[in-house]
């Protein structure tokens, strides 16, 4: 009886599209998984180029608990994230108020502009050879190159997002009485803030695909240069590991990003709940 | 049976293989095979070049060579390319005023690593017994250290020739050299590897790679003048930089190279294969390697074979 | 909206003694015009047109899409300045927006960062009224929303939505109310029930409303007084009183008199559109 | 009366907010030139780090003209334009109808959009280490690094056109008697073609940005691979005027797809002539 | 649209012969629900509904929103299949959409990558027509549109639209003509142009037409009978005869059978939106 609801219940929720869906994904991970463990234990595949998920386990526990080259691998993740995280928190600091001004004034954007256009399809890769020069290959050169890869991306979409308000809603405020400063506490800023937060997310997207150029000159610690150096080494089993710890990385940083938004702004949570009328 | 092309990996780095190259010497003895040339790097890379099986012939320092063997890549060593002398040197800043290694401690030191001077740095220290952790040991290739060096960003750096030179002319002062270890016990060179596959294929296309470049050995030990022209030439440097570039440099005649001391002969194992050991087992300790070195392994590498077939 | 039950009377009475009094809510539109764009490539939107709104009525601006409706509402509200001619509510010259005069938008004017409780408490705060609470308390009351006060702008309906908007802009008691197509993206059943709730609502504040829209029907119901206006250029064509009698119901729609004065609105909009036509077409 | 007239023409033209804009914008342009011109003239710069434009300039000669490490500054870019434009064409040809079949069926995305979603956020350069390892250092492992940079971007817009196909579309033109491939011809392809070429846009954008990535691996030829190899030697004049080269190429490319947008797809320049009813 | 210079009579005729014929174009809806989504959380949009329209009949269905007209229309197109009961037009059952049930949507159906004539081309193509291009122009003149030939939809007002949509429907000589609220998105003055227009055109084809509407007025102009739905769940709950003669004009709004026939609609709608607004708040 137990067993037969529960059955029931396991059916229902097989067949509710979006557990179909998530079934089918993991369905298709798992092939591919056993589609790896395949190769590497018939040696279909050559283990020096694709070691084993065994061989990654072990690369993973090891680099965890002895490190890899005098630091652990919490060491190599807390490096990067902190050079990540301090380079993207200066670039909002400086991009959201520019493009605030940028969005609000059209004197500024044109005065701002033509350089935002130009640098930023720029390779990063390309930009932090003068980088180097100019700042030395230390922690400043490093941070300079995520800070600029940042930044366009935070400009663009707050200037986007103050140009994009609904007029209605300052217009409507003003005559509630609504200073400027007012205007920008209740309007400006709340009404930017999803846009921002949107262009904050493909922007600290973007500053990680910058990662590891930044820290294949002169590092000795970070995720981007454990595989960096591994590779040099021919240690593969490190550098997928490295790859599979930096994917996720990625995807939770994204993942608490959206919901730092949902917590500073949770009207964006909000949905209909009545049709129409 | 003959190769459609013949693909040399030669290293960025001044030796009679850039003689060879200049004069054509492996195309006069392979008539009718296209020969193509693929400037390579530095050791990590020619080690992927060898596993993306994107050359025939190559060159390896004795620390990829160790990497390349350990793991299990399909390479024979068929030739000594140079030994390495003075070309290689830890350079220091002289107004850093530092005196001995111990001197470092706390300072910036920059090698590349996977290479030469990167195993000579860590051995120098651990012979003196210091720790590497003391001071900051950062991975630079040769140019970046130049430019790091000219910023004041470094102290101390173990590299070579031609950004060396460079970075002499600017407050440094030579420490320690390539030679000066080797005498202690830590040879350094770079040996000439060719693709299993290859040499299984076309083994008297192999002695003629050897015979082509034993004709260069001869041409830079018979003509250093002439040498001097075609390296500055290669590299795109002055004349007086080639020539004191190919003094830090030791070539050693095909004939010498199957004595105790390189090579070997196949039955008794050579010099080389002590230092690929204790190489390997360097970087095992290192964790670079996730095996230590086997001396049946760096044994089977070296194959003496090909050079005696043409050295009677 | 439930104006049934009201629990704080005395906020309502205290308050409506400002707003509702029949001396507040005066507006003179004199001469105006306003020309958007510079030199040839100008729009005269609104050409020479004078109004007189009395204290307390309840006009509807009728006409069609583009004649100058919003834009003579917008330089009552202060968000457009006439080009020539002048507006005073009160005597006072119009200069900019103010909390003395209300708006209400066709839709999108809440602001989706805040809920129903802080969208219409934000005109109290501006104002520095003093009770702001009790006042958003009251008004929240007023449109039957005190279930919703947590609710976001998104989860409301849109005739909910409209709701709260009037609420927002009578938080400030202001003397007039303007309304920019209010209902006009409501359904047609709902748009009926917002009308008389309407009415019911300012029959207790007695504010003077200015009111637009192109619904011939919905200003035959609600106004006092029906401003017709037509397009290119934009001015006042006819102004026609409303005799029926208040309270209205929606069953009035067939009386004579209901009759008779929607079929005199038709007319001049008519004729108006057919001179439009030929002045596009020739 | 002919001057005045064209003065008062002057003064009108300047007076119109867009070219007013332009002038704005040249002029930040002029005076950000003119400090550099300053700094290098009065010596406040180190030339060995940022050498004045003149010195550009004879960079950018010499390069055009004698070359640099063997190939012309055409060739470089040429090289660079070919490997770049060869695997977007490439994750092009893929990602398209990948992105139809995943936007069609719920099912291909569920197999596929995990990979996507876990490999999209890493770093190329991350990447590109295990491709090396995989290819070689040859021409095979820079395409595949550009080709992967392209991928998802192309599959990410073409899966959300085809989603957002207006169904009205859809159903009318069933109506009119349309097979399911005609549905396709007509409506599907036509309809997802703007969203496909604004990602497009993006992708190629992002291609860009890992150029220089994929060339600082045992090329010898590329834009990418001057700018790298020049900064080495710390000839600063050759790595600004390559960046210049970078930024104007990268300006350039997206130029051409929004040309090309606009010859395949011209409806999109269609403005509406009337305002309402 | 100018119905009055058509240049290619001749086709019209041959074809209006097949199409117009009094014959065709009988609709028998019987018995139809359609339930959206499974078990508890299935809605029932529209329940047990039959519904026989003749030849050549002008059907109006009127109802509030959501009460399941567009539902019922879209199980007539083929877009929708009854949970049970079925549809038949000319005796045939529905089982897709095709071209003998040309369908006007509200709004933004036109292919924005098509131009006017292409949009109207599509249907012919599709269907072979071996007089394509000619069928085109006939259909491009009749809605007055020749000008606007190689326009795209994004060039052209919402009325120019909605004229391209009729014509587009109406290409392929569909033997029922299915409209669901097309002018819904106009304004309300350029509505009763397209409204008059419409009826001309209809006049001339004769086709079946359904026309889902929320409009009172528009539906009293318009049909020969009118169906008035009621939500939750949809169904039909009157139908009224239109006893206004042909032609038609806006004027008869003012007549009293317009006007009576007019309140009997609305005191249907009045009693069932009470009805719903009750079951809502129970
Ligand atoms: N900011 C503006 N700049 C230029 N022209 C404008 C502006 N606002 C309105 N217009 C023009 O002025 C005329 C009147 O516009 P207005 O919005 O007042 O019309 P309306 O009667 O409110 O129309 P609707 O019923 O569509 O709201 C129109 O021709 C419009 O195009
Ligand atoms: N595809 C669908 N899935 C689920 N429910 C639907 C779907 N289509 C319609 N409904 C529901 O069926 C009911 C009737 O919808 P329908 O669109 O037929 O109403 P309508 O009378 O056309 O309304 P409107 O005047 O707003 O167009 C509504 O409650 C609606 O939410
Ligand atoms: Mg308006
Ligand atoms: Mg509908």
């Amino acid at each position: 009886m137990t067993f037969r609801r529960w059955l029931a219940t396991l059916t229902q929720m097989v067949q509710r599209p979006e557990n179909r869906r998530f079934i089918i994904s993991s369905c298709s991970v798992l092939m591919m998984f056993g589609a790896w463990v395949f190769v590497t234990k018939t040696g279909l595949a050559n283990p020096l180029f694709l070691p084993g998920p065994e061989a990654i386990y072990l690369a993973f526990v090891d680099a965890l608990f002895e490190g890899y080259q005098g630091s652990t691998l919490l060491e190599h993740v807390g490096t990067s994230l902190f050079r990540i995280l301090s380079a993207f928190f200066l670039a909002c600091l400086v991009g959201i108020p520019l493009g605030v001004a940028m969005g609000m004034s059209k004197t500024a954007h044109a005065i701002f502009n033509p350089f935002i256009e130009f640098y930023r399809p720029l390779p990063p890769l390309g930009l932090y050879t003068l980088l180097v020069m100019w700042l030395g290959i230390g922690e400043s050169s490093k941070l300079a190159l995520l800070f600029l890869a940042g930044l366009p991306g935070i400009i663009i979409a707050t200037v986007q997002a103050v140009k994009d308000i609904n007029p209605t809603y300052v217009l409507a405020t003003k005559s509630l009485g609504a200073s400027r400063m007012e205007l920008i506490r209740e309007v400006y800023l709340p009404g930017a803030g999803p846009t921002i937060l949107t262009g904050m997310r493909i922007s600290l997207g973007f500053v990680y695909t910058v990662l590891v150029a930044a820290e294949i000159v002169a590092a000795t610690a970070g995720i981007g240069w454990m595989i960096w150096d591994a590779a040099k080494f021919l240690l593969s089993d490190i550098v997928i590991m490295g790859l599979i710890i930096l994917g996720l990385t990625g995807i939770a940083l994204d993942v608490i990003m959206r919901l730092i938004g949902f917590a500073l702004m949770p009207w964006t949570r909000a949905t209909r709940q009545f049709s129409k009328s | 049976d003959k190769p459609e092309t013949v693909t040399v990996g030669f290293l960025n780095l001044v030796n009679a293989q850039l003689v060879t190259k200049s004069l054509g010497l492996v195309q006069k003895e392979m008539p009718g095979v296209e020969i193509k040339y693929i400037k390579v790097g530095g050791g990590g890379d020619m080690l992927r070049a060898i596993a993306g099986d994107q050359i025939d012939f190559g060159g390896l320092g004795n620390p990829p060579a160790a990497i390349g063997v350990t793991r299990g890549l399909p390479i024979q060593g068929i030739m000594v390319l140079n030994m390495l002398d003075y070309v290689e040197a830890l350079a220091v800043r002289t107004s850093a005023g530092i005196k001995s290694l111990k001197d470092l401690k706390g300072k910036t030191i920059a090698a590349p690593f996977g290479s030469t001077t990167h195993y000579l740095l860590l051995n120098a220290l651990a012979d003196e017994g210091i720790d590497p952790a003391s001071m900051k040991i950062i991975d630079l290739r040769p140019n970046d250290i130049a430019l790091a060096w000219s910023r004041g960003d470094i102290d101390a750096a173990w590299f070579w020739e031609p950004a060396l030179g460079r970075v002499l002319e600017d407050d440094a002062n030579l420490f320690n050299t390539s030679g000066l270890m080797a005498a202690r016990g830590y040879p350094t060179w770079d040996v000439g590897v060719v693709m299993n596959e290859f040499a299984e294929k076309y083994p008297d296309y192999v002695t003629k790679f050897l015979k082509a470049e034993c004709a260069g050995i001869d041409y830079w030990l018979n003509n250093p003048a002439e040498t001097a022209v075609i390296i500055a030439k290669e590299l795109g440097l002055d004349l007086d930089d080639a020539t004191r570039m190919m003094k830090g440099t030791e070539m050693v005649p095909c004939a010498k190279q199957l004595t105790a001391q390189y090579i070997g002969t196949s039955e008794k194992d050579g010099g080389f294969v002590d230092t690929l050991v204790s190489t390997g087992n360097f970087l095992y300790e290192q964790k670079r390697l996730p095996a230590a070195a086997s001396v049946e392994k760096m044994s089977n590498f070296i194959r003496p074979e090909y050079l005696e077939s043409i050295v009677k | 909206m439930s104006v049934n039950q009201m629990p704080t009377l005395s906020i309502a009475a205290a308050k409506s003694s400002k707003a509702g009094s029949q001396s507040r809510g005066l507006i003179e539109i004199d001469k105006v015009s306003v020309v958007f764009g510079k030199g040839d490539q100008g729009t005269t939107a609104v050409q020479e047109t004078s109004l007189v709104v009395e204290p307390g009525q309840f006009v509807c601006i009728l006409g069609p899409s583009g004649c100058g409706k919003s834009t003579l509402l917008n330089s009552v509200a202060g968000y457009t300045s006439p080009t020539t001619g002048s507006v005073c509510v009160d005597g006072e010259p119009v200069v900019g927006p103010g909390p003395d005069r209300g708006m209400v938008f066709q839709q999108y004017s809440l602001l989706p960062w805040k809920t129903t409780f802080e969208n219409i408490a934000l005109g109290p705060r501006l104002v520095k009224d003093i009770e702001a609470t009790k006042t958003t308390e009251y008004f929240l009351d007023m449109v039957g929303l005190t279930k919703y006060r947590n609710h976001y702008p998104a989860e409301l309906s849109g005739g909910m939505q409209q709701r709260v908007g009037i609420a927002r802009a009578l938080a400030t008691f202001p003397s007039v109310l303007l309304m920019d197509e209010p209902f006009g993206a409501l359904d047609a059943q709902t748009r009926l029930v917002m009308q008389e709730s309407l009415l019911e609502v300012w029959s207790q504040f007695g504010t003077t409303v200015v009111f637009v829209t192109h619904d011939v029907d919905e200003s035959v119901f609600l106004a006092d007084k029906i401003v017709v206006m037509s397009a290119s250029p934009g001015k006042v064509v006819a102004e026609f009183d409303n005799p029926l009698p208040r309270p209205r119901s929606q069953d009035m729609a067939t009386r004579p008199d209901y009759i008779a004065l929607k079929k005199q609105c038709l007319d001049v909009i008519r004729a108006e559109s057919l001179r439009a036509f030929e002045l596009q077409n020739s």
